[in-house]
């Protein structure tokens, strides 16, 4: 006797989830295939790297995001804390004199002041995330855009642009950063207490407290992690454009939560993974990109990806529906 | 917050009344409020045109809330509304150009609404996918869809029949005023006072409760979100029809600000309890607020902000309250 | 409980404070950038001559030799969906179709937003083509991305809305900011005489276009119109309903203190004319702006509208379109101070790397039936 | 209507060798018993003898295996309540299924309001009929327009029961109706159900209390592990033949007690307060002591072990561990304080089902499985490993998904988890509560151990016969406060039930 989606069916198991994403990343390798032998530019190192390159912005904050929705929690207001700390960046620095270093920190922990915002209202105050979260998606762009009055600020020095649109070894910048967080973030997930509880805590939050766990200083942790990457990615994205728009980051939340969810972390919590994530992350970018290449126009590819987040989800569903012994 | 706590106490008799009591008091009194100091600083903000005009340009956010509320109320959440209004109202436009009945092209995409909205509600209540990925993914598929169906053409040289906006009663009460009032009556009325329309509450509020009392939530799931898509298509209509040009595109945050009037109008993010009442109220304080902000002078891209704070101040409201009234349970 | 009442309460009342301080000030028009202006002459005699310019902008390293071969180019709009840009590349089809060697494709964001354009021309660089053509989002957000183009041996030309100069080799500009100014303020003073108020309805304050007319069209009153009113600058995004809604309450705000509305684009324009239209106040508020025909008609012909401003966008297009051309084939070099554009004929070359389109066409009753875009 | 009607009418429910079984549980076996009209039918038996399951098969929830339910002499068979309903059974349900956003009139005619055409409900005739059966039932406290969400548990319970009547239901199914109900409530609720009784409405009457069955009853039927015991005639019995009867077996053979020394106290609490539940309550267990808590559902037992262990943290009152005095605000704490708790929902509250076996075993533990944060994996495996071992838990593999192994697998990897941290002081939760007896035993036989061992073990079970079985000393605890303690030489079954019925006299007196 479950009660609709609100109450989760029986959740998945991690041996089932390692085969969602053996099959996800076959399915990935096959389009990959496709789309390379449609165009010839598209599997090229260069490509693929400046893939990485645009891809950045959103997986930054897709692998949080993976945990907070492991924890069972949602977190749309990342698209507007990238909008306002990448405010905060320009305006710190060009309005506020701050040195350039200390606006790219400030901004950063406005972020993370952002997503510790959210995460004490939930936890303390029980505002279920979605809700908390859209007010915060409405409330952070608002300031982004007050704040800004949507002049862009620009003309930053040099250096600054080696972040977004400068190579180390031949490998975009931000792509070591990405690489580096993917694998903190999965080591963390995989191999800590941290992570371990997160899982307990969206299997089931009540046996998690019993067992000890500090379930809402976690879940507190997880949002402001949240928001601190959507801080960092708005640096990367601000070096990347090499100007700061109150418009940045504007729908992420969706492209963030696709990924993760594609990536086959179960939206109801308990289950996900790093590397399922950044498999989603990889094929939502190549798909657009490879779409883009063989002259698909940008506007039927929204239409692919949303079909596709559509899709998996039912799949993934149906087959655990198979695989769990009712209720 | 007072006067929300004395409601969870008092338990005066069982009419609309009484379920105006709370949130809905409270956003009237804002609104007077509001108009009141707005109109001090700038005395035409009273100014029965401009309060008209406040109502006319924002009556499709209310009707569309109202769904948006029931949705709210049935514990589930929809963020495609946006896009489906954006897809409706070009259907609607593109019929009328092409030369169908003016009736054809207002009905067409009311039924459009109801299908596509039936089948989401379907895809979770049956299959169990959670609402938000469901309406996300339709989000893009709709929003996609839309442009490279229409390749963002315009539609211009609409019939001047086709302006519900320009039909005026003793010319200051514009039509999409009228079926934004009456669409909010009827819903109030039909969710209090129908079998079905109580179902919705006792969905969200306990559907284990529902199904032993021989209601299926699945099958009211689906029709709330069928309902959603009736008012999201009327709402669409209204929006079609107030300019002479439709942009087919998506209105940008559309959804957003309906699913603030949705909430801010009292309706329970804990599923089952709200008044469309409040939602409509809530449509037309924002509006109000949107105004208000160009009489003062202060940058509309404020607004984006005190939308922002409205919901969390709500919701933080509504959650003090259900604390109180759980503690008055255990006396 | 009651202390997180106050958080929330207290972030709203800062959102307004912050509103309050980011209120307007300042006496220069809002809207309007910090670049020198250059207003013409009252009367129609030319006036402010710009000072001739050497080329500034970029070149293409190792551009294959395409002359007189098929040549695929893409453009990238600010965004889609929006009738002057479907007017602009209906404008590249029509070139595309005459010369029958060049393919041209239009995609392009769903909004007008600069990261997501760049992404769409990083793509289209990888995937190969001949020539860019763009209308900027953010003249300098959008110049490493060029340069990128230009890096692979790929033309960028650039319309409507430019970039940093040596991040494209051409800018096909549709007319000159000050005559854009001119034209505008003139056919407001004609219309609401020399000393009425009037409000501005824009984009947002940063559009970098509008910034640059808004700037022109304030100096240019200053010179000419020195008794024009201007009462307030609002933003509406490219939205038809916000920019109806604030078209309006400018109407309620400003009573008849209000003479006229200024529309700074395409969709502002006739939002404000419906506006004026719903209050009734055909003839007693006057409404010119920039607009594509087909969105005036009715407002027009209803004589709510007497005059609206706009280079025809269809040529626009058109002319960028035999400019790649031109510069493919060698026609169109460095130094150059004109090109051959098809039906237009010659268009002469400004400020270094800019192609005229010509003056500011004006739309009136008379011939507004016939353009179809 | 079957023609051997013999001369005396049909009873109104006749139920005939029921039986039913879950997935690894046989709840129901052979059960029989009949109830006629006017008569108040009570239902004894211990937690998981299988009461509930059998009113759920009555009122349609459930579908027996086997057996018939028959009324007035007619066979039925129901898929679904409404089936029952329209046979003119009700049910009131133990957690109470109302609304509490709607009015009293709309909770009661939830589902089969009196409509108009279109579905439009008839507001009016709703609220009159609302009225006049609050009326019938001598109700006049009580508006049809009042806001359910804001009544007291006993208003409404008395919404459910006007419920149920508005289905002209003949049989009535209360489930221990009086659990949460004060005595100024449960009094209103025995004038009730004696005018339904004088109605000729048919009552299936639960409950542990059995002063009440004394009072209230007209007959009582017994169940024991899903088996039919008996009937009696209430006249014609005494509370300690059925105290026999639900206890059944002789109590010592099936415990086997082990002597372990007694040590130091190691928990030590004075009046703590936590409200409403735990009333300023004071006790202490030794070391290598198995103390028994005994008591009815709802009297506090559980609500008092979650505030020892920091769930839901004591208002006052003063707690000592091995003689330190703590302050316990989280369970994290109190678990470095060495005290482990089994819950008594193991499903929601002590296993990750989902989890595997290996993950569940270590949760507890995972702060010593840590360097810097980081399980060392070995280890766990090796804790996992021997927790199996100790408890002989029967899993495929460690991966195995702990959700699909049986009930007492499951509560012994709930019982491993707390283990793995060597705690000083066990607080045991229902234990054994829907698990087979094999299990059982185990997890007595670990207790044994374990208190040999000098851990100090604080036992909650509804089932007599285990607290008898297994402690040293017996506190039962009545409606949030310890009412009497028995070392383990007095405590018989009689005393303690007595103790925990309690009361004996005033209710009688208040309702007679």
């Amino acid at each position: 006797m479950t009660s609709l989606a609100a109450a989760p069916p029986e959740r998945r198991v991690p041996r089932w989830l390692a085969r969602h994403e053996t099959l996800l990343a076959a399915v990935l390798i096959v389009a990959l295939a496709i789309l390379g032998a449609l165009n010839n530019r598209f599997l090229t190192l260069d490509n693929l790297l400046n893939q990485g390159r645009l891809m950045t912005e959103v997986g930054l904050i897709a692998l949080p995001m993976t945990f907070v929705i492991i924890t069972g929690g949602i977190d749309l207001s990342v698209g507007s804390v990238v909008g306002l700390c990448a405010i905060a960046l320009g305006y710190s620095w060009k309005n506020l004199g701050f040195p350039l270093p200390a606006a790219i920190a400030f901004a950063i922990a406005l972020g993370a002041i952002c997503g510790f915002i959210n995460g004490f209202f939930i936890t303390r105050v029980k505002v279920p995330p979605l809700i908390m979260t859209i007010a915060t998606l409405a409330l952070y762009r608002g300031f982004a855009e007050g704040i800004s009055q949507a002049h862009s600020v620009r003309g930053y020095p040099e250096w600054f642009y080696f972040m977004g649109q400068g190579e180390l070894f031949g490998v975009p910048t931000q792509l070591w950063l990405l690489v580096a967080a993917i694998v903190i973030a999965g080591v963390a997930l995989d191999r800590t207490t941290f992570g371990r509880s997160l899982y307990a805590i969206g299997a089931n939050e009540t046996a998690a407290r019993f067992s000890g766990l500090p379930v809402d200083r976690i879940k507190l942790v997880v949002y402001t992690l949240s928001g601190l990457m959507a801080g960092v990615s708005a640096y990367v994205l601000v070096s990347r454009v090499t100007t700061t728009r109150s418009d940045m980051g504007i729908g992420y939340e969706l492209d963030v939560i696709a990924a993760v969810v594609l990536g086959g972390t179960s939206i109801f919590g308990g289950s996900g993974t790093i590397w399922g994530t950044v498999v989603g992350l990889v094929m939502i970018q190549l798909l657009k990109d490879g779409l883009a290449l063989t002259g698909v126009k940008g506007d039927a590819t929204i239409v692919v990806i949303g079909t596709v987040l559509i899709a998996s989800t039912l799949l993934a569903s149906s087959l655990q529906k198979r695989r769990d012994v009712g209720g | 917050m007072s006067a929300i706590a004395m409601e969870t106490r008092a338990a005066p008799r069982a009419s609309l009344l009484r379920r105006l009591s709370s949130q809905e008091v409270l956003l009237a009194i804002a609104i007077v409020v509001l108009a009141l100091v707005v109109g001090a600083i700038n005395p035409r903000f009273l100014a029965t045109r401009n309060l008209s005009d406040i109502l006319l340009g924002n009556a499709y956010v209310a009707v569309a809330a109202i769904g948006m509320s029931m949705v709210i109320i049935s514990g589930n959440i929809d963020i495609s509304v946006g896009a489906l209004i954006g897809v409706l109202a070009t259907i609607s436009g593109s019929m009328a150009v092409a030369g169908y009945s003016i009736a054809l092209a207002w009905l067409v995409p009311v039924l459009v609404g109801i299908a596509v909205m039936a089948l989401q509600g379907a895809v979770i209540a049956y299959l169990r996918i959670p609402a938000i990925v469901v309406t996300l993914g339709m989000l893009s598929i709709l929003k996609g869809g839309l442009i490279s169906v229409t390749g963002g053409k315009w539609i211009t040289d609409l019939p001047d029949s086709f302006h519900l906006a320009d039909i005026e009663l003793f010319d200051i009460l514009p039509m999409p005023v009228l079926i934004m009032v009456g669409a909010t009556i009827l819903a109030a009325l039909w969710m209090r006072y129908t079998a079905q329309g109580r179902a919705i509450y006792a969905t969200g509020g306990n559907p284990e409760a529902a199904r032993l009392c021989g209601i299926s939530p699945q099958v009211t799931v689906v029709m709330v979100f069928a309902l959603h898509g009736l008012f999201a298509g009327i709402a669409a209509l209204l929006f079609a029809t107030q300019l002479k040009v439709i942009q087919s595109t998506v209105p940008p945050n559309l959804e957003l600000t309906i699913i603030t009037a949705a909430v801010v109008g009292g309706v329970s993010i804990l599923g089952g309890v709200g008044t469309v009442i409040g939602s409509t109220l809530a449509a037309i304080l924002i509006a109000e607020i949107a105004s208000a902000l160009v009489f003062v002078s202060i940058s509309p891209y404020w607004i984006r902000a005190v939308q922002g704070g409205l919901i969390l101040l709500t919701v933080v409201a509504d959650i003090v309250r259900r604390q109180r009234r759980v503690a008055g349970d255990s006396r | 409980m009651m202390k997180l009442l106050m958080t929330t309460v207290a972030a709203a009342a800062l959102a307004l404070t912050f509103g309050a301080s980011g209120a307007r000030a300042g006496d220069k028009w809002d809207g309007a950038d910090d670049l020198p202006t250059n207003p013409l002459a009252c009367d129609s005699s030319g006036g402010g001559t710009v000072a001739a310019k050497p080329y500034d902008g970029g070149q293409p390293t190792g551009a294959p030799d395409k002359a007189g071969k098929e040549i695929t180019l893409v453009d990238v709009p600010k965004l889609i969906g929006i009738g002057y840009f479907n007017a602009t590349s209906k404008g590249m089809q029509d070139a595309a179709k005459e010369l029958g060697n060049v393919k041209v494709t239009t995609d392009g964001p769903t909004e007008a937003k600069i990261d997501e354009q760049i992404k769409f021309i990083d793509n289209y660089v990888t995937r190969g083509v001949d020539g860019v053509l763009f209308a900027a989002n953010d003249p300098v957000a959008i110049a490493p991305v060029l340069k990128k183009a230009l890096s692979k041996g790929i033309h960028v030309v650039g319309y409507d809305a430019n970039s940093t100069p040596d991040a494209r080799q051409w800018f096909v500009n549709q007319a000159e900011f000050n005559g854009i100014g001119k034209a505008l303020i003139d056919s407001l003073a004609k219309e609401i005489g020399e000393d009425k108020g009037f409000a501005i309805v824009t984009s947002t304050f940063t559009t970098p276009n509008q910034a640059r007319w808004i700037a022109e069209m304030s100096a240019y009153a200053a010179r000419c119109h020195p008794k024009l009113k201007w009462l307030e600058t609002v933003e509406a995004q490219e939205d038809n309903v916000l920019s109806f809604n604030q078209a309006t309450t400018l109407i309620n705000k400003y009573g008849d203190k209000l003479a006229g509305l200024v529309g700074m684009t395409s969709v502002a324009t006739p939002a404000s004319a419906e506006a004026v239209t719903k209050a009734k106040l055909c003839g007693k508020v006057a409404v010119v702006g920039l607009a594509t025909p087909n969105a005036m008609k009715p407002y027009v012909n209803a004589d709510c509208v007497k005059s609206v401003v706009l280079w025809n966008p269809v040529d626009l297009g058109y002319a960028a379109t035999y400019v790649v051309r031109a510069v493919v084939d060698g026609k169109l070099k460095p130094g150059d101070t004109s090109v051959e554009a098809g039906k237009l004929g010659k268009l002469t070359v400004v400020n270094g790397s800019e192609i005229l389109l010509g003056a500011p066409f004006i739309f009136t009753k008379a011939n507004v039936k016939d353009f179809d875009f | 209507m079957n023609v051997s009607a013999i001369s005396a009418p049909p009873p109104l429910l006749e139920v005939r060798g029921l039986e039913k079984s879950f997935p690894g549980v046989r709840a129901l076996s052979g059960v029989s018993f009949s109830v006629a009209a006017g008569e108040i039918h009570a239902l004894l038996g211990e937690n998981g003898a299988g009461k509930s399951t059998l009113i759920k098969i009555v009122s349609g929830v459930f579908s027996q295996n086997a057996g018939e339910i028959l009324i007035d002499g007619v066979e039925q068979n129901f898929h679904s309540p409404e089936d029952a309903r329209r046979a003119g059974v009700a049910t009131i349900y133990q957690e109470l299924l109302l609304f509490p956003e709607l009015t009293v009139a709309e909770n009661i005619f939830m589902g089969h309001a009196p409509r108009r055409l279109a579905g439009r409900l008839d507001w009016r005739e709703m609220r009159e009929r609302a009225e006049r059966l609050l009326e019938s039932l001598e109700i006049h406290d009580l508006a049809a327009d009042r806001v359910v969400g804001a009544l007291s548990v006993g208003n409404r319970q008395r919404v459910e029961i006007l419920r149920a009547l508005s289905y002209d239901a003949r049989l009535l199914i209360m489930d221990e109706p009086t659990a949460a109900l004060t005595e100024p409530d449960v009094v209103r609720l025995f004038k009730i159900v004696r005018l339904l009784k004088a109605r000729g409405v048919g009552i299936i009457y639960i409950s542990h209390r059995l002063d009440e069955i004394f009072t209230l009853a007209d007959r009582v039927t017994v169940l024991r592990d899903g088996a039919y015991v008996g009937t009696r005639d209430v006249a014609r019995t005494d509370p300690g033949e059925l105290v026999q009867m639900m206890v059944g077996r002789t109590i010592e053979n099936l415990f086997p007690k082990v002597e372990a020394p007694i040590g130091a106290p190691v928990l030590e609490v004075a009046d703590l307060v936590r409200r409403p539940t735990t009333r300023g309550v004071s006790l202490s267990v030794r070391s290598g002591e198995i103390v028994g808590l005994a008591g009815l559902v709802g009297s506090g037992r559980s609500e008092l072990a979650q505030a020892i262990f920091g769930v839901t943290p004591a208002e006052s009152g003063a707690i000592r561990i091995a003689g330190e005095p703590v302050v316990i605000r989280s369970p994290g704490q109190a678990r470095d304080l060495g005290i482990a708790y089994v819950p008594e929902d193991r499903g929601t509250q002590g296993l990750v089902r989902p989890m595997s076996v290996l993950q569940n075993f270590s949760l507890a533990a995972l702060g010593s499985l840590s360097r810097f944060g980081f399980i060392d994996r070995a280890a766990e495996r090796r804790l996992a490993e021997t927790g199996v071992a100790q408890l002989s838990v029967k899993t495929s593999s460690l991966e195995q998904v702990a959700g699909r192994l049986s009930g007492g697998n499951q509560q012994k990897i709930v019982l491993g988890k707390w283990l793995a941290n060597n705690p000083r002081l066990l607080i045991l939760d229902e234990p054994t509560r829907g698990i087979d007896v094999g299990a059982k035993a185990e997890i007595h036989r670990i207790m044994g151990d374990l208190a040999r061992q000098g851990v100090a073990i604080l036992l909650i079970s509804s089932e007599l016969p285990e607290v008898l079985g297994m402690s040293d000393r017996v506190l039962v605890m009545r409606e949030g406060r310890f009412v009497a303690e028995f070392a383990r030489a007095e405590a018989t079954p009689e005393a303690v039930g007595a103790a925990m019925m309690g009361g004996s006299g005033t209710l009688r007196g208040a309702a007679a």
